[in-house]
């Protein structure tokens, strides 16, 4: 499923909504509700392979390369996490793979979830981003640029 | 006249603070509590008029600098209750305090074969130092269970003390669970089989009585930072006894005595153990913590703190799908839950929208989440300048996150 | 525009203090510096607005106080221009840093037979743990000589360096004679034998360029609090190559990853050296200390501190009877001294009865009173605030302490 | 040569002395002068058994029980540690060694010296006051109270 708007439109669009939100009470029902709206993750998919390990709460991810994008689905126990997940989702979920390892965390601030992306490598926005990032890099590899 | 319970929370600047344009409401003093106006000025005090390195300096910022420090020494003796100040060994906390028994005890008296007994329900920094040093040392390390109340079973410390037994370490009270074990009567189990006992009082000292003779704890390890004074100082209490036959933990400057390249002599105690350039700053703020719990009645402190307790723990208990972990007979100052449905993570952070600072995961206390089978719990934990509105807007938090993610 | 060095004064409230109604002049500043108040406020704010324990919090102030912890590892990492902030391991300081390494790099490391290289210039903090690190593997425990000059022999270095060497451990300046050793050198010459070398940076950092990864150390260890920074940090950088495959020294809290009673796995660097709470308020006042610093030119700073070193070392020259030790090519920040038929002691008191700070005595090297066959020295010495006048009154209050003793 | 005066009385007229001088300076030179005027301890006894090692200079006591008092000569590397050795022989040499046994060292307070009873016991003055002490425990219990 290669998308048709890029990366910054998609951020923007995701700033706009945000920015209509009026406290962090809204802005964290919002993005429960963006979780809640995520594709449903096959729970066969769920296996100790696709797991990334956060601080406190699992995420799995199962990421394709497909024609040199990247498609992948996602699941958490979280909601709040599941709502990252769904944001990483709308970002970068169909983009080129080269594209995606271009992607930094800073939307996050933008949009006021600051709070997620810890220096301590291990958390888990950071932890998920580098999982995506490798698989990214993966899919670069086997698909040389021309 | 003592000073009043309820005027402790204007002490604290930061209480003041808003999170989130809400007013903070501060529940995860078991992780640290926050300072007095009182420990901050002394240490903004400390360097703008006395500051110097201490001990062998002979000028007069030295001399002053030595003097407050050493004060400070003879202050945590009696607040403990120790019989000499040269009992009290300063450290960075009470992980520091339990790793340089773990190694210098461990260098001096555990050998292969023996045993070392700590319990399941201790935070990893005394439990991993003791796993660590079994390792090094080629010994067995045993744990005494917790049952359906979270309370340790004797009868399983009775059975896992042995004559290979050679060091007890246990905490007085769970920081994840609340729970205050029986430490007077499993140190009399322990001395009974002539075995010593370390006490991690990280949670305690602020809470309990503090009376290491009556305790006739071995060694008593506590943090600063956890009682209201800066981070980066803790305490090491030890008989003499056992300090005196035990070797130094680090090395240099202060503690030396002489030296020469085949043959290194050690300082008397407690500054055989105080090696480098002591954190003189924060020892001082520790001692103006002191003062400062002193102006209260601490047993009128404490009932306050039960009282809260319990209030808070009535509150949650009325709460639909909120369960409580650990039944203890007593417990202090720490409740932790989760609500059915909700992911203790999630709660944390809906909690913080709100104001409401609380912890959340496995507290460093992974045996306990093991045991109960459980990836983690929220913890709402108790300082003195805590009230019954913090715990009313716990409450109400809930109930809100609850509504929020149930709808 | 870099901030004009005179007005460096005037950002130490303590300099304004008297000593026995006398203008204090601070010349004790190996021993430890004075705080500018940018570096005390920085204290105080952390505990008025922000305090929390880190890492694992996810609360609003936990969340900030990891972010401001972390972000000092940054300014660190970039300060001493270490490739990442991984590498920076926050300890109590020199001491603690170097008796980590001794620690756990010997555990790993070295065994019966194996060598390990000091100097006899080094502080007992960069000696005893290398002795009695050696005295627990079996290792043999070399020491490289210094001259008349006050300098270290390279010729004897390369014939101490054998294929039994584990590490080499030195000091960039020496804290007794301010000799400034050919580091470079030194880490050429032991990398040429593959063995690697710990830097004691602790007389260092704060006066001379500061690039680990010019100098290629495979450790660099320095406190804060000789660099106006708070007591109770400082730091242990390394090389990644050797960090990854050292065992933790301490343990417990932070640093541990999973733990179940028969295993135990560790976070990630830098995490997996950092055990228990970590001193997040000094470590943000080491933050303010190098922003401090940074304001200045440094090029310009380093030739301010050599000019006012050969000054003083002028002026005292000047007195009869005084006796400089050491003649090193290139001196840092230290004036060592005695005046004949005064003990040093005796003027050094005497010193502060005039308000002048020094120290007087052995400054934890007694390998090197040994070898001079001294019982101590006076040591005056200098920070980036002292003039010209402190040199002043220093020459000054000798030749009256002379008069007095002399008459 | 057990003394007239008590101790208390010549606490005060070393007090008295002290208040008379103007400052810090004036106080040492007193000082030094009455370490100079203390009587020569014969070099003989300069022996490493009667050194009591402080941090920063070398002091050699030699104390004798006569009579149940103490008696002692004494000598430092240091003018102001003799100074301070002066002090001690003005006040406690010739007293009865019960009377040593309860004397504290808060004349040094009073006089302004301060700074020499450090806390850390291997320091000087404390470390004096200990060796002296322990002589009077020893010239007791050869004596013993009737
Ligand atoms: C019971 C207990 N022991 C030990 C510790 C470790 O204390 P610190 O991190 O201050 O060294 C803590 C707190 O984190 C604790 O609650
Ligand atoms: C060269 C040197 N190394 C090590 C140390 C020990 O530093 P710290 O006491 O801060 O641990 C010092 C200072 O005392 C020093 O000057």
């Amino acid at each position: 499923m290669p998308k048709k708007e890029t990366m910054k439109q998609i951020e923007q669009n995701l700033i706009d909504d945000f920015a209509l939100l009026e406290n962090w009470e809204e802005k964290y029902e919002y993005l429960i509700e963006m979780g809640q709206d995520l594709p449903r993750m096959d729970s066969a998919l769920k296996t100790d392979d696709r797991l990334v390990k956060g601080c406190q709460s699992s995420v799995w991810f199962d990421i394709h390369c497909e024609d040199g994008s990247l498609v992948f689905s996602a699941d958490s126990d979280s909601l709040i996490v599941k709502g990252l997940v769904a944001v990483l989702n709308e970002i970068l979920n169909g983009q080129p793979a080269e594209d995606v390892l271009q992607a930094d965390m800073s939307i996050f601030e933008t949009l006021g979830l600051w709070r997620h992306i810890s220096s301590q490598r291990s958390n888990g926005l950071t932890a998920m981003m580098g999982h995506i990032k490798q698989a990214a890099a993966d899919c670069l590899k086997g698909q040389p640029e021309e | 006249m003592s000073k009043d319970i309820l005027s402790a929370r204007a002490d604290f600047p930061i209480l003041t603070q808003t999170v989130n344009d809400l007013p903070l409401v501060y529940l995860d003093n078991a992780a640290t509590t926050q300072k007095p106006q009182s420990v901050i000025d002394a240490i903004s005090h400390y360097y703008s008029t006395t500051n110097a390195n201490i001990h062998r300096g002979n000028h007069t910022l030295a001399v002053q600098a030595t003097q407050a420090y050493e004060g400070v020494r003879k202050k945590v003796a009696s607040y403990l209750n120790a019989s000499s100040p040269d009992q009290i060994i300063f450290t960075r906390g009470t992980t520091e305090s339990v790793n340089l028994v773990a190694y210098s005890f461990g260098q001096a008296f555990v050998k292969e074969g023996d045993e070392i007994i700590v319990s399941q329900l201790e935070h990893h920094s005394n439990y991993v130092p003791w796993e660590l040093m079994c390792q090094r040392q080629g010994a067995t390390f045993r744990v005494i269970p917790f049952d359906e109340n979270g309370e340790l079973n004797l009868q399983d410390f009775r059975e896992l003390l042995t004559d290979k037994t050679r060091l007890v370490a246990i905490n007085h009270v769970s920081n994840s669970l609340g729970t205050v074990n029986p430490i007077e009567e499993i140190v009399r189990i322990a001395h009974s089989a002539n075995v010593p006992v370390l006490v991690d009082g990280a949670q305690a000292v602020q809470h309990l009585p503090h009376d290491v003779q009556a305790l006739d704890a071995d060694f008593y390890a506590f943090s600063g930072h956890k009682m209201y004074a800066p981070m980066g100082v803790g305490v090491l209490y030890g008989k003499k006894e056992w300090l005196e036959k035990m070797p130094p933990f680090q090395s240099g400057g202060e503690m030396i005595d002489e030296v020469t390249p085949t043959r290194v002599t050690f300082n008397v105690l407690p500054y055989k153990f105080e090696a480098g350039t002591p954190n003189v700053a924060d020892v001082i703020g520790l001692g103006a913590a002191i003062d400062y719990i002193n102006q209260f009645d601490f047993a009128q402190l404490q009932a306050y703190e039960e009282d809260l307790l319990t209030y808070g723990l009535d509150l949650l208990k009325a709460i639909p799908g909120l369960k409580i972990y650990g039944n203890p007979k007593h417990r202090s100052a720490i409740l932790p839950f989760n609500v059915e449905g909700i992911q203790h993570y999630d709660l944390g952070i809906l909690l913080d929208a709100k104001g409401i600072a609380v912890r959340t995961g496995q507290h460093c206390t992974q045996p306990i989440m093991d045991a109960l089978q459980i990836p983690g719990t929220v913890r709402a934990s108790l300082a003195l300048y805590n009230t019954r509105e913090d715990l009313d807007a716990l409450a109400h938090g809930i109930q809100r996150v609850i509504r929020l993610i149930k709808r």
